[in-house]
């Protein structure tokens, strides 16, 4: 049986009124039934905004900075994904683990937004709600219900997800879920591109990263990118130009792949955000495959666990003599 | 910060490097670069002309920046950090550029493209020099005492040699008694005497000493702290003691390998050199008809690649002893190569040689093979010489077996932070520079904990060691070169990222304390802990965390200049 | 035509990408009409995200040498833009054409032909009849190209526009006189668009300056440059200087009032010190500040920001808050 | 067009080689003092440790145009920091991948560990990735404005 938004509300309602939170980060409605808009709960009086259904695409474990100075323990609602960058957000001492308290909600896959409309040929307005049945969703529509393969109008990264469950959490919202039925490789993307000549890989990402416009959304949405002040903002030394060329737009993904290394969760939020479609987890999931296979290293799974490129092995492989 | 004013002294050595590069063309050249007030050649720049040239040039075109184009730092950079200091200028306010190792040197051949390098590199000097910042030397106090960790001959040594130069000194010894492996002996090769009469004198005036504390039997469980200061606390038999040192020498020693070979540890009549000789010192050894001994047991080979360096005078001193206690018996020498350098070793050697013990090589590709039922009864060894395998018959078989690290090195290693090499033994700074020292300020090493050395090296390098521990002790006060870490706190995050990767645990995380920040978790960075490696500095997301003298400002301005960026 | 309008222009229309944008065409075959409203308006063609102003040149002396970097002014041609931008084009005129001229926009839009596209159609986040624009009018285009079902009805409304359609007369057939019919009836399919009460609304927002109307949305608001670039009426922008061994360049690139650093003084002070302050500069920019100086709000309902935040910060609700005076009552 | 000719007739590589003070450093000082002949091509910048160079300088290095970035550092268990290089190892592993991964040569970064004794390998080291860099031409990361 899945969560469904009622539930939520009222489990968050008891946590408010036993004192247990003081503040909850969650989602709501939002322009239409395919958006949600992140919401903050000061009390339970508008319990009633919370809602939780297969569009909560947000990965809202960053807002907890903002709520970092309240009094009292601040509520947030976490998907495995947004999970694993909380488990991050603390390895890097961002949060305070007593001060949160983590509601988790099992997840058996977001809905793409244009891909479903592709899929359905339908315009927002048409949608009523998405519920979730399983390897299906059911859509109802302003005339009528359809059914629609999730394996069609998954987000990509919920393709390949192998933690729907939340690995830290205080209470779970939910039945935990099984091993999602669609997950295929999760590298078959990357592997795909290091097959590709040198030649290849140039144009592609030329092409690809020349129409970047560094809006630096896909920075500023990261859950782990938490630096006060980005050294792409820095005056001196200056990292990167402001003019926008493709020259600069290299440095600019290279240095964010980099700063990312062993710290992104593949929650896909750089990919959502990027207004020019941008294939950036193709990006940080060859760093993550890299990670596991040189040093077996999975994000965001334990707190105890050091960040690989803090660490060392003598026996490292060592192809520089 | 003052608008730079940098002054660029380019060295023609002679023709070191005038004779190559093109120092003038390099010094017009240095001229039109952003912020440089004043360039010139000097004949030599480190001779007395070319130190008080920069002198006056400081004064007279109020340079706030001094580059010097000549060798390498690694030799002068003290020398003109000094000129900078008497002309009143921060010594960091210096930047180094090497056109001579880096250039003049390497590139004879190629005038014109040596004197583009020089001007690159000067460049990039000046590029860094215009972000250089003064800096002020951390100092410390240094609490005059010293810790010796291993009573052996090495740590007795040291304990004593600082104690008379009148510091108090803790030492610490594992065992219930002093003298290490010493005391299990039977005689001293080349002076053929008992090691008791060495010993027992060196205990005595290391126990009676007034201001040596023996503790013992005891182990080091915790060590903090940095030169000068640090916390020390040792269980002493069963119960916690600790005290406060300024200087720490290790010489815990090592131990003897006992092998899985020729039938050691199965057959009463096989021993290591180290039970032969605790056998023959008790008495408990009779007569041998046929003893053989077998060199470089489990020594030399792939897993243990090093000499051991004391075994093979170990051995030739017990096969001659043998030949002695029995002279009609015989006494094989299976080896395979001989380490008797220098006079005496070589003489007593011959004298083995003289005595009837017979030496036979052998090679690793033809290892002994050893025969017998309840005991070994007979040695099979391929003679090069005789080109055939041969039989030895054999009723006592001695294997010489190496020095192999203490299992509890690691341990100590990390409560130290001292580095320790392949196999396990501690590794000194530097094996020519710096032979007794850690790379950890403060720490010093001396005997077989290092490396497998015989009782005179052991007892010399532990005065060394204590000499060299002593250079601060007397000072009674450390600098440490301003090229340590710093942070900043209005952009430090707090991730902790520094304190994962710094190797001597010198950034931590604190509560700020600076008006406006307060209670923020930040870094922080502990000058006299911090090496001044950087890799924090390299470490940090974004660059809260910087190294003094290698900011990424001023390495980035070094990259930018090479490319043509200003 | 567009072939032909490529060889004799620059010929700028919607080409598809990674998304619709306007780019650069070489031949007809590039261009797209299977879109709405592009991705990235049409702004950058008049104002590009990175222009370089002029370019110096540094002898050993370290005298500068300035030679301005304007390309020659070939005549361009945009194709396919909508009403909501063309109308952007009109506010962003008041800027660079105020009381300082921009030689380096000017120069562009005077020797720009903008041919427009009548929209018959709308996205769920269109809302331009807000702002009085009239999606399947010309009012702001040179030349309006309305696809009438088998054909397009071709106006002009300037003299650019006639003489442009003159030097094309080849491409254009005889009026049959229902297109003006066939229009009106496609324009059904406009029924129902967004249009929002924004009477007042700059004295509404002057009310709300202070208040806890903007807290959520600050909070909520990342601080990307996703609206600010994606906007066709923004047109803030910063100016840096490339500086080489032999010269260098000045350039001037966006930039975003949702970036920190955009305020950020060397003293390291900021007057807009968090992001809620950023955020709702943005939103008194375009509502209230524009209009003060203008007298037009600095906003198109091309929906750009509101399809594209990946918070869902909505700026048709927010003007539906202060509107209402919902926003008052938080 | 004429560009590219008189580049492959007269390319001279620029590369930078960070250069760890207590190894690699004093084993370009021993090249010297050995009078090793070598490339003119490549400008040591010092460092403390190999540990100290962020790969975002390497990254904005080859963005500057530059041909070549090598950082040579300690042999691994020789760090005088005795944990610096390790870092350094498992960073230029995942940068190597990286840049590889978006079509940039990967002769153009180099991790290379050279001891303070080994002025003759320094000097090979440099021939050795000044050859492959001249063979490779131009870094094209420059052009891409």
């Amino acid at each position: 049986m899945k969560a469904t938004s009622a539930e939520l509300q009222t489990r968050v309602k008891d946590l408010f009124e036993d004192g247990t939170i003081s503040h909850f980060i969650g989602y709501e409605t939002g322009s239409d039934s395919l958006r949600v808009a992140p919401c903050f709960l000061e009390g339970s009086q508008e319990i009633g905004r919370l809602v939780w259904n297969p569009v909560c695409a947000n990965n809202l474990a960053k807002y907890l900075l903002d709520f970092k100075n309240v009094p009292g323990r601040v509520g947030i609602m976490v998907k495995g994904c947004d999970s694993r960058s909380v488990v991050e957000l603390l390895k890097e001492n961002q949060i305070d683990r007593d001060r949160v308290f983590i509601v988790g909600v099992p997840c058996s896959g977001i809905v793409d937004r244009e891909k479903l409309l592709q899929v359905m040929g339908i315009s927002p307005t048409q949608v009523v709600a998405v519920q979730d049945e399983g390897d299906s969703f059911l859509v109802t529509l302003t005339d009528g219900e359809q059914r629609v393969d999730k394996e069609k109008v998954l987000r990509d990264e919920c393709l390949v997800c192998r933690y729907p469950n939340p690995p830290v959490y205080d209470v779970l919202t939910g039945e935990t879920v099984s091993r999602l039925p669609w997950v295929g490789d999760d590298y078959s993307m990357v592997k795909e591109q290091e097959a590709l000549s040198l030649e290849e890989k140039a144009t592609y990402w030329n092409r690809e990263l020349s129409q970047c416009i560094r809006c630096y959304a896909c920075r500023n949405i990261c859950p782990v990118c938490t630096c006060s002040e980005c050294i792409f903002d820095k005056k001196a030394p200056r990292w990167i130009s402001k003019a926008n060329d493709l020259s600069e737009n290299l440095v600019y993904h290279l240095i964010r792949a980099f700063h990312v290394a062993g710290r992104c969760v593949d929650c896909g939020e750089c990919e959502r955000a990027c207004p020019m479609n941008i294939p950036l987890r193709r990006l940080n999931k060859k760093v993550e495959k890299d990670m596991l296979e040189l040093f077996n290293y999975t994000a965001g799974i334990d707190v105890e666990q050091q960040p690989p490129l803090t660490t060392y092995r003598v026996d490292d492989l060592d192809e520089f003599m | 910060m003052a608008t730079p004013r940098i002054g660029a002294f380019i060295c023609h050595c002679g023709t070191n490097i005038g004779g190559i590069v093109n120092v003038p063309e390099v010094v017009e050249y240095a001229k039109g670069l952003p912020y440089v007030a004043h360039a010139e050649a000097n004949l030599y720049t480190c001779s007395e002309e070319g130190i008080s040239s920069i002198k006056r040039a400081i004064e007279q075109y109020d340079l706030n920046r001094v580059v010097v184009a000549s060798c390498t730092p690694r030799t002068h950079q003290p020398l003109f950090r000094s000129v900078c200091a008497d002309a009143g200028l921060n010594p960091y306010l210096f930047e180094f550029v090497n056109i001579r190792e880096h250039c003049s040197w390497i590139h004879r051949e190629h005038h014109q493209e040596a004197t583009e390098k020089a001007k690159d590199l000067v460049k990039m000097g000046v590029a860094k020099a215009r972000w250089l910042e003064a800096q002020q030397e951390f100092e410390s106090d240094i609490y005059p005492a010293g810790m010796v960790i291993g009573g052996g001959i090495a740590g007795m040594s040291a304990a004593l040699n600082l104690a008379n130069q009148g510091f108090e000194v803790h030492l610490v010894e594992k065992e219930p008694g002093l003298g290490g492996r010493l005391l299990r002996l039977n005689r001293i090769f080349t002076i053929d005497k008992d090691p008791r009469e060495l010993v027992e004198n060196i205990v005595k005036a290391v126990g009676n000493h007034p201001r040596i504390r023996v503790h013992m039997p005891a182990s080091v469980k915790a060590v903090s702290g940095y030169i000068g200061n640090f916390d020390v606390s040792v269980d002493e038999d069963g119960q916690e003691t600790s005290f406060k040192v300024g200087v720490i020498i290790v010489a815990t020693g090592a131990q003897v390998l006992k092998p899985e070979l020729y039938g050691y540890g199965e057959s009463a009549n096989v021993l290591t050199q180290l039970d032969l000789e605790e056998k023959l010192k008790d008495g408990e050894l009779g007569k041998f008809q046929n003893v053989v001994m077998i060199n470089c047991a489990g020594a030399r080979i792939p897993e243990r690649p090093y000499c051991s360096r004391v075994c093979c005078m170990t051995a030739i001193k017990n096969a001659a002893l043998m030949k002695e206690i029995n002279p009609e018996g015989k006494v094989y020498l299976l080896y395979r190569d001989l380490m008797t350098y220098g006079v005496e070793f070589e003489q007593y050697y011959r004298d083995a040689k003289e005595a009837g013990v017979r030496f036979i090589r052998y090679t690793l590709d033809a290892l002994p093979r050893v025969s017998g039922t309840e005991s070994v009864e007979a040695v099979k060894v391929y003679d090069e010489l005789m080109d055939m395998e041969i039989e030895l018959p054999c009723d006592l078989l001695v294997l010489a077996t190496p020095l192999i690290p203490n299992d509890d090195n690691e341990e100590l290693s990390r409560m130290l932070k001292a580095s320790t090499g392949d196999g396990g033994f501690f590794l000194e700074a530097h094996v020519k520079l710096r032979p007794v020292e850690f790379a950890m300020d403060g720490v010093y090493v001396a005997g077989t904990c290092r490396w497998p050395a015989d009782i005179r090296e052991s007892i010399a390098q532990g005065y060394a060691a204590a000499s060299e521990a002593m250079i601060p002790l007397r000072q009674g006060l450390v600098k440490v070169e301003a090229i340590t870490a710093v942070v900043d706190p209005r952009i430090c995050k707090g991730c902790g990222t520094c304190t994962l990767v710094c190797p001597f645990e010198a950034a931590g995380l604190k509560e700020c304390e600076i008006r406006g920040l307060e209670g923020k978790i930040v870094s922080e960075v502990n000058a006299a802990l911090c090496k001044g490696c950087g890799l924090c500095a390299a470490a940090c997301p974004n660059g809260a965390i910087q190294q003094r003298g290698f900011t990424d400002v001023e390495l980035m301005s070094m990259v930018n200049a090479m490319s043509g960026k200003r | 035509m567009l072939d032909a309008l490529a060889q004799a222009y620059d010929l700028i229309a919607p080409v598809q990408g990674n998304n619709i944008s306007f780019r650069r065409v070489e031949s007809g075959s590039e261009v797209t009409l299977d879109y709405i409203n592009p991705m990235l308006s049409a702004k950058s063609t008049f104002f590009p995200q990175t222009e370089t102003l002029f370019r110096f040149s540094r002898d050993d002396s370290e005298e500068f040498g300035i030679e301005p970097a304007r390309e020659p002014g070939r005549s361009q041609v945009i194709f396919g833009i909508r009403a909501c931008d063309a109308r952007s084009l009109r506010l962003m005129d008041m800027v660079f054409d105020g009381q300082h001229k921009d030689s380096y926009y000017l120069d562009r839009r005077k020797n720009t032909t903008l041919m427009g596209l009548a929209c018959f159609d709308y996205l769920e986040t269109c809302f331009c009849p807000t702002f009085g624009i009239d999606p399947a009018s010309g009012e702001d285009v040179d030349i309006l190209f309305s696809d009438v079902g088998d054909r397009f009805l071709v106006e002009a409304f300037t003299e650019k526009g006639t003489a442009l359609l003159e030097r094309f007369a080849e491409f254009f057939a005889e009026l049959r006189g229902d297109e003006e019919q066939l229009r009106e009836g496609r324009k059904a399919g406009l029924a129902g668009m967004k249009r929002l009460d924004v009477k007042g609304i700059a004295d509404k927002m002057a009310q709300l300056y202070e208040g806890p109307y903007w807290d959520d949305i600050g909070t909520r608001c990342l601080g990307c440059g996703i609206c600010t670039y994606l906007c066709p009426t923004c047109h803030c922008f910063d100016i840096a200087d490339v500086s080489l061994d032999e010269g260098g360049e000045r350039f001037r690139c966006w930039d975003s009032c949702m970036f920190p650093e955009f305020t950020l003084m060397v003293s390291g002070e900021n007057p807009r010190p968090n992001q809620k302050a950023r955020v709702q500069q943005r939103f008194f920019h375009k509502l209230k500040y524009f209009h003060d100086r203008n007298n037009e709000l600095a906003c198109v309902g091309c929906g750009r920001c509101v399809r594209h935040c990946p918070v869902n910060i909505d700026i048709a609700q927010i003007i539906d808050d202060v509107s209402s005076g919902k926003a008052g009552n938080e | 067009m004429q560009k590219t000719k008189e580049i492959q007739t007269e390319f001279k590589p620029k590369i930078l080689a960070f250069c760890c003070n207590w190894c690699a450093y004093a084993g370009a000082d021993l090249a010297g003092v050995s009078r090793f002949q070598m490339p003119t091509d490549v400008r040591v910048i010092r460092v403390m440790c190999s540990g100290r160079v962020p790969p975002e300088l390497v990254i904005r290095a080859l963005a500057n145009g530059l041909d070549g970035v090598m950082v040579l550092g300690c042999h691994p268990g020789d760090c005088h920091y005795s944990e610096g290089n390790y870092l350094t190892r498992r960073r230029a592993h995942i940068l190597k991948r990286l840049l590889t991964y978006i079509g940039i040569e990967p002769e153009r970064f180099q991790l290379r560990w050279v001891s303070a004794s080994e002025g003759a390998k320094f000097s090979a080291v440099v021939k050795e990735v000044t050859d492959q860099i001249t063979a490779l031409g131009p870094n094209r990361w420059a052009e891409k404005r």
